[in-house]
């Protein structure tokens, strides 16, 4: 579904991706995990475009995406949750949901969305109105989830987003992404939590220093004994 | 507990925010040399109570005292200079700095010399400034960074920027650290070193308060356990005891605490 | 009594004049942060075409106001074009310092074109005030109450009820994301200065009529704008048209009842005073640390 | 290299009356630098503090006419029947009262600074310039308003032991400007290179982490304020005994405009910027006068402004010495790529 | 070879309109006097500097001119401050100038021996007005002024002499150069108890106060003065709300036949007309136009182009201006007495739209 190859990116004077192949394939849950600063955001933030790349090739369903702007890489079907919650602050709770389906028509669909999200975090809910700057940081975690998942993605890539819950939060948030899985949305995942992205992923690939440098099926990687040390914390 | 003497104190402390009750009555002590963690679901109140603690916020009740002195009027670098420092939840860097400057900005308190030295570059201006770069140097090699000293802060990623924050509350010499969810962000090996990192700290005789969502690093390092449940302290005690709070494993832990 | 009552006609007249002043740098100030140095030649610029479509080409009076609100869209969008996107990510005082040369530039440009000579329009109202009992106020001036009115009205809801107004919102508060979000985020910039620019030259154009056209009028014009809008609070359009009163309402007061040579200055001090009590003006966004 | 510049570049200013004789440009030069001092302590405040003075002609205002009544006298009415009767004193104290007073001025906008910042900042400066205008227009007992203070003597220097020299001439005024711009300078140098300037650094960035770690707000910029408010007095008492004729005029919003575009175009919170932006656009009218219609001047010069913004976007001295450094590294200096946030920066 | 003069006028900025005026006025001058074969066997040439309506430049602009374009001397700068800047230089370098506009008093009181003013300041305008005050049967009255030197200065001069007249003295409102909404001040003379309002600004804000009063329903007499009324712009800008209005002008552009030169004024008028310049503009221009024409006599006179010469000269021409004759007389402190030349002064009334001389 999405075929990344050779990518090369970077900021200014500093090369982030030295030569990126990864391959996500459609029904699937991926996941990529790495020290910090190993390039997985960027990885991200290049296949949205928010970070053009250097070289190398994108292809989502067959169709190239390299150096497409944001928009046209939503359009095309990717959505983007980003690191460190991003939140419209200045926008309530209600406006920030409603911008995750900014390119949806059909309001009665997206109110039906927004429902079901505020079903999974009543905490949202409670805080509709509120400005969503003034939110607490997990539940500014949960509102940008929310929100992603308002674009109705055929691939969706979450970006730590277990980042600042609680952890029966954590759970749900876990289960809601093994869930859109089951129901067909691809999912790339970047995470932390290493361990349990690993147990639910159907494949994983491990990032260093801007190159991938392993690549398998969760359970594999978890038997690695590099990846037990270095990330796993065991 | 009892033997130690109470660095701070948190007296029926509440917080408003227009109709929405952020905190509502808490109080608690936290022992000189003590680790506290303060945990509870999101948006319970945990960093809206740091916020009473530094000065950011003005409780609409009750009053905080640190080491005897009651902190109500004082101004958030007041307090910081009576030794309370606190980390942020979100990144919180001085971006267009490099990592080494971020620190001697952070290294404030030490600095502090008078301006007309500065201005007329007197010895003791230069000697000042000689002792605060060797710190500098200390403190990025003690959280891992020199290789990224000349970076500016703001082109670190994430989770190097949260440990640029760590080290700047560091470098302002708190005698009590106030840390808000210091490992987010970080996986688990990096988490263990950070747990060597903060009873490192303790050992050095700097009280803490942490605010932590990863409870396998909250249960191991914490002494003593606070917990928050929509402004209310739900539970209070060693972790073993909290572990197994039926009202803490509904409200926050979920049943598969074990593993998150 | 009678001055009293004419002195509060006055007032809201003149404040009037000050929100329609007001609303079209909330956009680009308030909201786009950009600080907007030719927010008054665009306002001058509207007046100059309401001047060339009326008087030298002898069209309807209202047919000239849409003319002149179309004409400050497409030079707000070229001015955004050609000088605000190619340093789209600068420092704002860089982009700033762009706008001031605009500034210079164009309002020398319009003293070079039209000369220095004060134009004047002729409107389809009547030279006699509406008389209502002591105090009398003239029609062109409630045409432009009205007109403001109705402009204010209709920014509010583009701003706080359509998708295009939410995106802009978004898009100056996190660009990035709001392009994740799918916002072209290249068109919201363009159409949130033009809009902006419109709304500077439809000012212009009703109050040029009112007043005198010259190259220089819009420099007090713009101001008050940038006094009016940090008044009401950084893109706040009702805040901005509260401002606008009670500026109009401390000068109308200062100069009947304290003295006409420090009647700027009661403006000023009132705003200086607002400030230290409501710092980040009357009708604050909702901040939190941590 | 860096001390190496400076020192021609003082060296090369320095010696220009020596072979400048045209008193036309002289004087330029002369009015330039007293409006370099002025943008110099601009830049401490926008470039080092991050705070945006719109009326910072006010302090250089103040500065002129402290200056010039002290060395005129006055005598005034006070309420209550009192009179107020100052007879006229050397020119010299003048310039240190214009100091004091100024930076007086400075400390109670610093005191609201603590709270307004910003845009907010911005528009309580412009407010303050405008209200001192107003008031020396209309207070006309004390400051003639608009019939204007004429008959300003010039600066004299006392030389214990041989009376005292009376700066009448281009040629003195210059070295006058040149020494109090070149204290200036360096005072401010020191001041940003002490751990002060850290202190200001880190609230410009990050206010509420720099409190967090003990800055105080209140203090530094205060003490940011007095002494740029002090260096703009010190410009305006040149201004106004070289001028020798001072009005409320000398409060336009163009002179405060005139400071901004110098520090900006040279590159705030570069020391050296607003020296190279001063000159530039000091100068540049006098390269035009002759070469285009009036009008054409300003559309030029506005013209130039872009030009330089659309090339050197970050002020000519940082983004020339960024260049400088990247080539003499082979990479782009690590300048860091800020991704979005836009919105969390408050407009100025 | 010719004969430089320096024209210091403000061609950008606030007062740009007046200040090209004027230069247009002085061109016409220059234009006339090189026809008939210029001074001194030698052609004059204008050196046009704008001094931005602002005083800095205004004192730049004058450097300029006498040590790069070595001009003898030179004519300018408009409005007071302008000139007030520029005094010191004409010291230093001991360079004579005509002053054809400002009005301050101060101008030609602090002992500046090189300057020639031919424009009145309000002094002179009031003394003028003092004889026709009686005819209109003023009681008391109110001022609404431009806050500087020239409104106030009028607000003063003529409070002083209306006193001696037994004449009340009502509220004296003033307003911002650059202000556009009088309804404040207006509002509040609407109901004093005065009958006259006097007001002193230049033609734009005439023409605001004009409508805006008429907008409040305020009927007072209204006399304007100051010299930059251009009626015929505010007759036509102004419409209905200028009829009834008087002005106290410097010159009759309409009457020719009654100014004091009836042939110089018709010579201009052409000519003005012929460049297509605006017929309203004549008010102002003709006082650039005056100001060569005094320059060049006094070159005449001196016999040689340079200043000390053309500085004593001055003290001895005796032309007939458009709007009088031209002689200076000593003002200010002995020993260092500026020039003032003593101008006509005339009111004017607007009516349906047209300009009638006031005989009264
Ligand atoms: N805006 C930026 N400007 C310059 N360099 C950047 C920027 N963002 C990231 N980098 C650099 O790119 C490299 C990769 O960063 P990235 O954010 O992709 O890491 P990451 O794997 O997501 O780490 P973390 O787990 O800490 O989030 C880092 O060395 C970082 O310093
Ligand atoms: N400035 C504010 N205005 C309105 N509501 C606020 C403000 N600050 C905090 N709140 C609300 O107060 C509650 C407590 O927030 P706080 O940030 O203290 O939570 P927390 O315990 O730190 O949560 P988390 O674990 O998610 O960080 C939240 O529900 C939040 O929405
Ligand atoms: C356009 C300018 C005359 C006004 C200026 N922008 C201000 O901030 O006040
Ligand atoms: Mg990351
Ligand atoms: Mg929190």
């Amino acid at each position: 579904m999405l075929e990344i190859r050779d990518m090369v990116c970077g900021y200014g004077g500093v090369t982030a991706l030295r030569g990126i192949s990864l391959d996500v394939k459609a029904g699937q849950l991926v996941a990529l995990i790495g020290a910090n600063g190993a390039g997985k955001s960027t990885t991200l933030r290049a296949i949205s475009g928010l970070v053009p790349p250097r070289s190398g090739q994108m292809k989502f369903e067959g169709i190239d995406i390299t150096g497409a702007k944001p928009p046209r890489v939503l359009a095309s079907g990717i959505a983007h949750c980003p690191e460190g919650r991003r939140v419209f602050p200045h926008m309530s709770v209600e406006e920030n949901l409603d911008m995750g389906a900014y390119l949806r028509r059909g309001s009665g669909e997206i109110a039906a969305d927004r429902d079901r999200i505020y079903t999974e975090f009543p905490r949202l809910a409670e805080r509709r109105r509120q400005a969503a700057g003034t939110l607490s940081g997990g539940e500014q975690q949960m509102l940008a989830i929310g929100r992603a998942l308002m674009s109705r993605p055929r691939l969706i890539m979450f970006d730590e987003p277990s980042l600042g819950l609680a952890p029966n939060i954590v759970e749900r948030t876990f289960a809601i992404i093994r869930g859109i899985r089951d129901a067909g949305t691809t999912v790339l995942l970047v995470e932390q939590n290493a361990f349990a992205a690993l147990e639910m992923c159907d494949h994983a690939y491990l990032l260093e220093n801007g190159r991938i440098v392993l690549s398998g099926a969760g359970s594999e990687l978890i038997a690695n004994e590099h990846v037990r040390k270095a990330y796993l914390g065991g | 507990m009892t033997a130690r003497s109470i660095a701070m104190t948190i007296d029926q402390v509440a917080v408003r925010f227009g109709g929405l009750v952020a905190i509502s009555d808490m109080s608690f002590e936290v022992g000189e040399g003590e680790i506290v963690s303060l945990i509870g679901p999101n948006g319970a109140g945990k960093t809206t109570a740091f916020n009473v603690m530094t000065g950011f916020l003005t409780p609409s009740a009750g009053r905080v005292t640190y080491r005897n002195t009651a902190l109500a009027g004082l101004k958030p670098h007041e307090i910081a200079d009576l030794g309370l420092i606190r980390t942020f939840q979100r990144t919180s860097v001085f971006p267009n700095d490099t990592v080494y400057d971020n620190l001697l900005i952070g290294l404030h308190r030490q600095g502090r010399v008078r301006l007309l030295d500065a201005i007329l570059g007197l010895p003791s201006a230069r000697a000042s400034e000689r002792k605060l770069r060797q710190r500098a140097g200390e403190l990025l090699e003690w959280v891992g960074l020199e290789r990224r000293a000349h970076d500016a802060a703001g082109s670190l990623s994430y989770g190097e920027q949260r440990l640029v924050g760590v080290a700047l509350a560091l470098a302002a010499e708190p005698s009590m650290l106030l840390l808000d969810e210091p490992v987010s962000g970080m996986n688990a090996s990096e988490t263990h070193r950070f747990v060597e990192l903060i009873r490192g700290i303790r050992d050095r005789g700097i009280t803490i308060l942490l605010v932590e969502h990863d409870m396998p690093m909250v249960m191991t390092v914490s002494d003593r356990i606070v917990v928050l449940n929509y402004g209310r302290i739900i539970a209070e005690g060693t972790p073993d005891v909290i572990r197994n709070d039926p009202a803490v494993i509904e409200a926050y832990l979920g049943h598969g605490a074990g593993r998150a | 009594m009678s001055e009293f009552l004419q002195h509060l006609i006055n007032m809201l007249v003149l404040g009037g004049t000050y929100a329609l002043l007001g609303i079209g740098l909330t956009l680009i100030f308030g909201i786009m942060n950009v600080v907007n140095f030719t927010h008054g030649v665009l306002y001058t610029f509207g007046a100059y075409i309401m001047f060339i479509v009326v008087q030298q080409f002898g069209l309807n009076f209202f047919l000239a106001l849409p003319v002149a609100v179309l004409a400050g869209w497409l030079l707000g969008a070229a001015i955004e074009l050609t000088l605000l996107r190619p340093l789209r990510g600068s420092d704002i005082d860089t982009t700033m310092l762009v706008m001031i040369g605009a500034w210079i530039a164009m309002q020398s440009g319009t003293l070079w074109i039209w000369g220095g000579v004060a134009k004047s329009v002729a409107t389809p109202f009547p030279e006699a005030p509406l008389v209502l009992g002591p105090v009398s106020v003239s029609w062109l001036r409630l045409f432009v109450l009205a007109a403001a009115a109705m402009l204010i009205l209709v920014t509010y809801l583009l701003i706080n009820k359509t998708s295009l107004g939410r995106a802009m919102r978004a898009t100056f508060q996190d660009h990035d994301t709001a392009s994740l979000m799918g916002v072209n985020v290249d068109m919201i910039y363009t159409s949130t200065f033009a809009i902006g620019s419109s709304l500077a030259a439809a000012a212009g154009a009703l109050l040029g009529p009112v007043y005198v056209i010259f190259p220089q009028m819009g420099d007090l014009a713009a101001v008050k704008a940038f006094a009016i809008v940090i008044l009401g609070g950084l893109g706040n359009i009702t805040g901005a048209v509260i401002g606008g009163f009670i500026l109009a309402l401390a000068e109308e007061l200062g100069a009947g009842y304290v003295s006409s040579g420090y009647r700027d200055a009661m403006g000023f001090l009132i705003i200086i005073a607002v400030l230290i009590f409501r710092p980040t003006g009357l009708f604050a966004r909702a901040e939190r640390v941590g | 290299m860096k001390t190496i510049v400076t020192i021609l570049a003082v060296a090369a200013l320095a010696s220009v009356p020596l072979w400048l004789r045209d008193p036309y440009l002289l004087n330029a030069l002369i009015t330039t630098g007293i409006f370099v001092i002025g943008a110099m302590s601009l830049n401490l405040l926008l470039g080092f503090t991050g705070q945006l003075s719109l009326g910072h002609i006010a302090f250089f205002g103040i500065g002129a006419y402290v200056s010039a009544l002290t060395s005129l006298g006055f005598d005034i009415g006070l309420p209550g029947g009192f009179r107020l009767v100052h007879t006229p004193w050397p020119p010299i104290v003048g310039f240190v009262l214009a100091i004091l007073i100024a930076g007086l001025c400075g400390y109670f906008v610093g005191l609201l600074s603590f709270r307004v910042r910003g845009a907010y900042f911005v528009i309580v400066t412009i407010s303050f310039a405008e209200v001192v205008r107003l008031v020396a227009l209309n207070w006309v007992e004390l400051t003639q308003g608009p019939l204007a203070l004429t008959n300003i003597p010039s600066v004299a220097l006392p030389l214990p032991g041989f009376g005292e020299l009376t700066l009448r001439t281009k040629f003195h005024n210059y070295y006058l400007v040149l020494v109090v711009a070149l204290i200036a300078y360096l005072l401010i140098a020191r001041l940003v290179h002490s751990h002060f300037g850290r202190s200001m650094r880190g609230l410009m960035e990050n206010e509420t982490l720099a409190v967090s770690v003990g800055i105080d707000v209140t203090r530094t910029l205060t003490i940011a304020a007095v002494i740029s408010a002090a260096i703009a007095g010190a410009a305006g008492s040149l201004y106004a005994h070289y001028i020798r004729i001072i009005d409320p005029e000398v409060f336009a919003f163009i002179n405060t405009v005139t400071m901004v575009i110098m520090v900006i175009s040279g590159g705030k919170g570069s020391l050296a910027g607003p020296v190279v932006g001063g000159l530039i656009f000091g100068l540049l009218p006098v390269a035009l006068r002759p070469v285009m219609a009036p009008e054409a001047q300003w559309i030029a010069y506005g013209g130039v402004l872009i030009a330089i913004l659309f090339v050197l976007p970050r002020g000519i001295v940082p983004s020339l010495a960024q260049r400088l450094t990247r080539r003499r590294r082979g990479t782009t200096a690590l300048a860091p790529v800020v991704l979005g946030e836009t919105g969390a920066k408050e407009p100025a | 070879q010719t004969i430089k003069i320096g024209v210091n006028e403000p061609l950008t900025g606030a007062f740009a309109a007046s200040g090209t005026y004027v230069v247009n006025g002085a061109k016409i001058a220059a234009d006339e006097i090189n026809a008939k074969g210029g001074i001194l066997g030698k052609k004059i040439e204008l050196v046009i500097e704008d001094n931005k309506s602002n005083p800095t430049e205004a004192a730049a602009v004058a450097e300029k001119l006498i040590t790069s374009d070595k001009v003898p001397v030179l004519m300018g700068a408009w409005g007071s401050s302008l000139t007030l800047a520029v005094m010191p230089k004409l010291m230093e370098y001991e360079t004579p100038m005509v002053v054809e506009t400002s009005s301050s008093g101060k101008i030609t009181t602090t002992g500046n021996p090189f300057i020639f003013r031919i424009s009145p300041p309000s002094a002179i305008e009031a003394a003028a007005f003092k004889n026709i005050v009686d005819k209109l049967a003023l009681k008391k009255v109110d001022f609404l002024v431009i806050n500087n030197d020239w409104g106030r200065g009028t607000a003063e001069d003529f409070s002083k002499m209306m006193k001696d007249k037994g004449i009340g003295i009502g509220l004296v409102e003033t307003m911002d150069q650059g202000a556009q909404d009088m309804s404040a001040q207006l509002s509040k003379i609407k109901s004093s108890d005065s009958e006259t309002v006097i007001v002193t600004t230049a033609v734009d804000q005439l023409t605001l106060i004009f409508k805006q009063a008429a907008a409040l329903g305020l009927k007072k007499r209204i006399i304007t003065t100051g010299g930059s009324q251009n009626p015929d712009q505010i007759i036509a800008q102004a419409g209905a709300a200028a009829n009834g209005t008087m002005h106290l002008t410097t010159f009759l552009p309409w009457f020719p036949d009654k100014t004091p030169n009836p042939e110089a004024t018709n010579y201009f008028i052409a000519e003005w007309k012929k460049r297509g310049f605006d017929f309203a503009g004549c008010t102002e221009s003709f006082r650039g136009y005056d100001g060569i024409r005094t320059v060049a006599a006094a070159i005449e006179k001196a016999g040689k182009a340079e200043p000390a010469a053309i500085k004593a000269a001055l003290w001895n021409i005796n032309i007939k201006g458009l709007n009088g004759d031209i002689v200076f007389r000593k003002s200010g402190p002995e020993g260092k007495e500026s020039g003032q030349s003593q101008p006509n002064v005339y009111l004017i009334e607007i009516a349906d739209g047209k300009i009638e001389m006031k005989t009264l």
